[in-house]
């Protein structure tokens, strides 16, 4: 089982993001201030439009906050490292590229040699069952292959922080079930750091040992809850009452955040 | 209440296209046979005919091919140079603020000149030599592709230069790898325009002192209003421009592969 | 370049010497491209001790610009960039010919028979050219300027299509433009003027010109430039010899040998007697002035100048005494 | 391991962009003064105090602010024209194949053709008024701009086509409402250099007898070889240029405030 | 409470569905046929990649079938009609245009009065809570406030059929609540005919008559499964027995597709 090192691997340091829209400004993250720990896997949930992507993306160094700072191993964030992998909200594949050289892109970048290029591709190909359709472009695969790729891509660089913005929610069910134990078990195995972005308030439980719950515009952390239930998870999880109390308690949290927003 | 789909949609005619297209040159042909009768343009439009013979007698004295091939090398040579310069200049103007802060104002003076006023100052400064007309078609083919391109590297969907960021891509990567087949679309259009430009200009490039070309045959025989010889100009310079839209429409087909297109 | 420093051996073909190379400009018609061509096919140029590259140009002015950049050693210019010469940027070696090619024409149909006839009628001409200066000559002779007509901008190409399709009333054109259009049209065609109406009062030089510091580097090497070329017109001055000229320049410009010859009668064919005598006499001088009093007047020049200060007439005395010796 | 983020990133530099402008044009005149100045290029390249002497001059006769006006309204004549029939046969060969099929191959060959080498033709169809300089403007204008707004036209989101169809959008719908927006950055491309093949073109389009305007201007002084004003007519056609660049911008922010760019 | 009127709406006949891909071709439909009556809810599940998508296109006039027929109201689909609606997996809206004139769209082409527009614009932007934002582009949204813009554009055309690609995939679990049974009110308010797509069991439950189970590729009609509970259906329905033995049922059934694809 995997636990929690002490070292603080991202440190969120009272961030704060205001974008300047259109319609005036639009403060989407106010003050948000937590640490990852090394090895720690959180989720964060949410209502629509709260702010987690913004959060996610400032992590990833894609975006400036406003101020406030956040460091990874101690080092200021200023822009986008490989040691950060992030699957996108909304995919993000080249849509120039086959699958397969979607996902060869990280890897080539990191100079592996050729045999090892494919090898990784491979594996990762066949995780998320697409190797059938490695040959093919973006355009001609289903919503929830292209979320596949993205997925695949991601994980093929190998980062040690995995930034996931709802990866799994075009998939069907069981996929996603599948797709969440083979992330369990990388992340296990290699010692990875996560921050997953989700909907789904079972599968932020069944993953997570920590689960930040935001709240509505402006973003701020309104409560993070400890997930205290021993890996591994299965189905069965989901039945004890731990894991419905958690639940519940998780997803009233939301629906007042949710109840804010609607006046 | 139902809309019927025309266009847009990947249906083709049922009538293959070099059929059209040779329709369309009989019809070209049909106008151009109106317009030597005409007897407001006959005096003007050689007949095909006319043209037909210009192009034996200039074969026999020799210097049809020569004239041709003289030409399309100071069309290819202008065109590739101007190519390989406007693709990292439209870049760097995308990339970095300074650069284009600075260049970007000499480029739109420069544009908007026409080549025929800007000849003397060539000769000028390169000499009569081919490099000459090599430096008058690679300004007029630069120009209009660094314009083009650079509206496509301004345009490439951020999400995607993002993404190549993520993947651990430098900035040289990301020109490469992300921001070049992005753009594919305007770089194609840039090279259609360009290509064009490099033969438009052939004439005005030509008057930098030539003794070889298409454009000094159609200047040459402009001033004894040798109208058939100038057609023939004209038409060997369309059929080039043909021969480069062909080689365009395959480049294209293998490029952009990837697009959702509308019409094939 | 520099001087070949064997003035003395001009006649004598027999050394085989390295040759001088020289770059000279011209322009593809008879008036400008003869009297060079002449001299390279009758060897004139080689027997000088030169080497002669013939580079051809579009408009003067590009030649000029090629002179002024070193890329062109001697240029032949015709009436508009003498300009250049009066402002010190150019020296005149030799005159070569003086034009016979301007006319102004006009359309019968448009009711166009005499020069007053123009009076409100468009007509097509390229400005700053001698065809120009002639069509102002005929229209002060009936006491009328530009602004009594409708002057258009035009190639001449331009004008000749322009006139045959009846778009302009006139033109005001040199050869071979002339020329096709009286075949175009034939007696539709009513010719109003041309260079001969005012032979007193203008002339069109064209001559062949050098920068000034080339000039004067190279002194030697211009006498026998210009004894060559002083050969070639007394060649081409023979009637019996003009259509061989016209087959050269046709074969030099790879034009029809036929179009060419209809130019044989645009030019005023000048012998070096006639250079030599005229610059004794003061008659070459007296071409140049009434040229540059013409700039002045259409204000291409500020102020008139002394033409001594831009005609080489040294030059022409020595390569003609030489020839003559 | 951190890659440091250059371009692309909003990020602006500290100077205001008005000082990068007159950096740049102060650059300019110091090399045209070097130019003027190196024995080279001198004879070619009056300085600066004669263009001005010659700008006061032509303005004493009375006959600069004609030119340029004359010359202007040729210019935005032909443009205009240019881009209101290129939108919609660009459109129209997106949309039908047939028409694409029929009229594809009569623009690749038009488009390749040098303006001046088709000045008799227009004289003998069009003659010699205001009408034969616009219509050598509108040729080149159109020629430029069918073919960057037709690759705009192919260049759609299919996606978008197919939700304007759901909403019930017809054909003009879909035109108007969608393929227009969409293909706004190449319309853009197309526009600038529509503005830059009319001003370029403008010394063609008056050689088909002009009395006045900027073209003639360059060309008369071309004669005598007078550069003062041959660079006159070259920075006047120049600064129109930029003007027109100016008003290209702003259309931009007007136009394209809902896409993500990368550089403003 | 909703129910069937024994009219056909939708026919599907034997509708078969081949791309020719880079890659070869692929079956993404084989035989599909099935009936949607006048003022049915219908939604579809299967794994990832089985031609859902590639169906409602068909339906939607979007799309040809490489053979077959759909029908609606016993006339040959040959293009799209505002008599049907989509709600797009990939929202496909409009960059260039506002959310507000997003919505607006398609009322503008229906030439309705101004006032009228701008009241059913507001209805619907109320509804997808999104009043606030009438005036941003697109690119200033986050994923969920996109996929709701989506939403209201298409039911604000108010088509007689709805069809829907997983339309609330992006949202929170709480708003996802609000927008079935905002999406339920309308269907038996205004008779619409409804097709829905999801990749959630529960949803694909609490919503429909009927659950179409699809199956791996090439896409085949599995099973049909009627939902025999009735409307009003509440959070506590789904602690009913008959909804979790449905629930588990149509669950198997897609884990056995999922199975197929794994091979
Ligand atoms: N580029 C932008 N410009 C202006 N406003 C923006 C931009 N991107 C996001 N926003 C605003 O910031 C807020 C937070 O957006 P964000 O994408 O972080 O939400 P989210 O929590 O990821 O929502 P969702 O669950 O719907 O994806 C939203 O109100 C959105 O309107
Ligand atoms: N344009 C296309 N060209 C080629 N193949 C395509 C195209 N669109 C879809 N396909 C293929 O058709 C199959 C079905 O795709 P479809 O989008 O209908 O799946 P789906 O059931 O909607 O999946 P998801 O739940 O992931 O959205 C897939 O295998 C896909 O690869
Ligand atoms: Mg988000
Ligand atoms: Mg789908």
């Amino acid at each position: 089982m995997a636990g929690n090192s002490c070292t603080v691997k991202v440190k969120i340091d009272n961030v704060k993001k205001i974008y300047d829209g259109r319609n005036g400004e639009v403060v989407a993250l106010n003050g948000v201030s937590f640490d990852i720990m090394e090895n720690e896997f959180v989720c964060v949930v949410g209502p629509s439009g709260c702010g987690k992507s913004t959060l996610l993306n400032i992590i990833a160094g894609l975006g400036n906050p406003t101020s406030g700072k956040v460091y990874v191993d101690n080092k200021e964030v200023v822009g986008t490292g490989i040691e950060r992998g992030v699957v996108f909200q909304q995919y993000a594949l080249f849509p120039w590229l086959t699958v397969r050289k979607n996902v060869e892109f990280g890897l080539k970048l990191k100079k592996l040699k050729k045999q090892e290029i494919t090898e990784i591709t491979n594996r990762y190909l066949d995780m998320v069952d697409l190797r059938e359709f490695a040959e093919s472009y973006p355009k001609e695969l289903s919503g929830g292959m292209k979320q596949r790729v993205a997925i695949a891509r991601a994980y093929a660089v190998n980062p040690e922080v995995l930034l996931l913005d709802e990866p799994f929610g075009a998939l069907d069910a069981q996929t996603r079930t599948q797709l969440q134990s083979e992330l369990l078990e990388t992340w296990e195995k290699e010692k990875k750091t996560c921050f997953f972005i989700t909907h789904d308030v079972d599968e932020a439980i069944i993953l997570s040992q920590r689960v930040v719950i935001m709240s509505a515009r402006p973003g701020r952390v309104k409560e993070i809850v400890d997930v205290n239930i021993p890996y591994p998870r299965t189905q069965e999880t989901k039945m004890t009452k731990e894991f419905l109390d958690l639940k519940n308690y998780i997803w009233s949290q939301v629906y007042q955040e949710y109840l804010e927003v609607r006046k | 209440m139902e809309v019927k789909q025309k266009g847009f949609a990947k249906k083709r005619s049922g009538i293959p296209d070099f059929v059209w297209l040779v329709i369309s040159i009989l019809l070209a042909f049909a106008f151009w046979k109106l317009l030597a009768v005409m007897p407001k343009t006959a005096m003007v439009f050689a007949s095909p005919g006319q043209v037909v013979e210009a192009f034996f007698k200039e074969v026999k004295i020799g210097v049809m091919w020569d004239n041709i091939g003289i030409s399309l090398f100071r069309v290819l040579a202008g065109f590739v140079l101007g190519f390989i310069v406007a693709i990292p200049v439209a870049f760097l103007m995308g990339w970095y603020k300074i650069f284009k802060n600075l260049v970007e104002p000499w480029i739109q003076f420069v544009r908007n000149i026409p080549p025929i006023a800007y000849i003397p100052l060539i000769i000028a400064g390169v000499g009569v030599d081919e490099r000459a007309k090599v430096v008058v078609i690679f300004i007029a083919t630069f120009l209009v592709m660094v314009v083009t391109i650079y509206q496509g590297v301004r345009n490439v969907d951020e999400t995607l230069i993002k993404a190549a960021r993520i993947l651990g891509a430098t900035n040289r990567d990301i020109f490469l790898k992300v921001v070049v087949p992005a753009s594919t679309p305007f770089i194609l259009v840039g090279m259609r325009l360009g290509l064009s430009a490099a033969l438009t200009t052939l004439v005005a490039a030509e008057m930098t002192g030539a003794s070889r070309g298409l454009g000094m045959m159609i200047m040459a025989a402009g001033q004894y209003f040798d109208m058939a010889v100038v057609l023939l100009g004209i038409v060997f310079i369309g059929i080039i421009g043909l021969i480069f839209e062909k080689m365009m429409k395959f480049l294209e087909r293998r490029l952009t592969g990837w697009q959702e297109t509308h019409v094939l | 370049g520099c001087s070949t420093g064997n003035a003395g051996s001009s006649t004598s073909s027999s050394q085989p010497e390295k040759l001088t190379k020289m770059r000279v400009a011209y322009m593809p018609n008879m008036g400008s491209a003869s009297t060079l061509v002449t001299a390279i096919k009758m060897g004139y140029f080689k027997q000088e001790g030169i080497d002669v590259e013939l580079v051809q140009f579009a408009k003067g002015p590009d030649e000029i610009a090629a002179m002024g950049s070193g890329n062109i050693d001697v240029s032949q210019i015709g009436h508009g960039a003498h300009t250049l010469a009066a402002k010190g940027q150019a020296n005149i070696i030799t005159i070569d010919d003086t034009s016979l090619a301007d006319a102004v024409m006009g359309n019968k149909d448009k009711g166009i028979n005499t020069i007053s006839d123009l009076k409100g009628k468009t007509i097509g001409t390229s400005l700053g050219t001698s065809s120009q200066v002639i069509l102002d000559l005929a229209l002060a002779s009936v006491g009328m300027t530009e602004k009594d007509v409708k002057v258009v901008q035009m190639d001449p190409s331009a004008a000749v299509t322009a006139m045959v399709t009846g778009n302009v009333d006139a033109v005001a054109i040199w050869s071979p433009s002339t020329i096709t259009v009286k075949q175009k049209m034939g007696d539709k065609v009513v010719t109003l003027a041309d260079n001969n109406t005012y032979k007193d009062q203008m002339q069109f030089p064209s001559s062949f010109v050098v920068t000034p510091t080339y000039a004067s580097k190279n002194k030697d090497l211009l006498i026998h430039f210009t004894s060559a070329l002083f050969k070639a017109m007394d060649y081409r001055s023979k009637p019996e010899n003009i259509k061989t000229v016209a087959d050269w320049v046709a074969a030099q410009i790879k034009q029809d040998p036929a179009l060419i010859e209809l130019g044989e009668g645009e030019g005023n064919w000048l012998t070096s007697k006639y250079v030599y005598d005229s610059v004794k006499d003061g008659t070459l001088k007296k071409i140049y002035e009434n040229q540059q009093a013409l700039f002045v007047t259409n204000k291409q020049l500020p102020a008139a100048v002394n033409v001594d200060n831009y005609v080489l007439y040294d030059n022409m005395k020595a390569a003609y005494e030489a020839n003559n010796k």
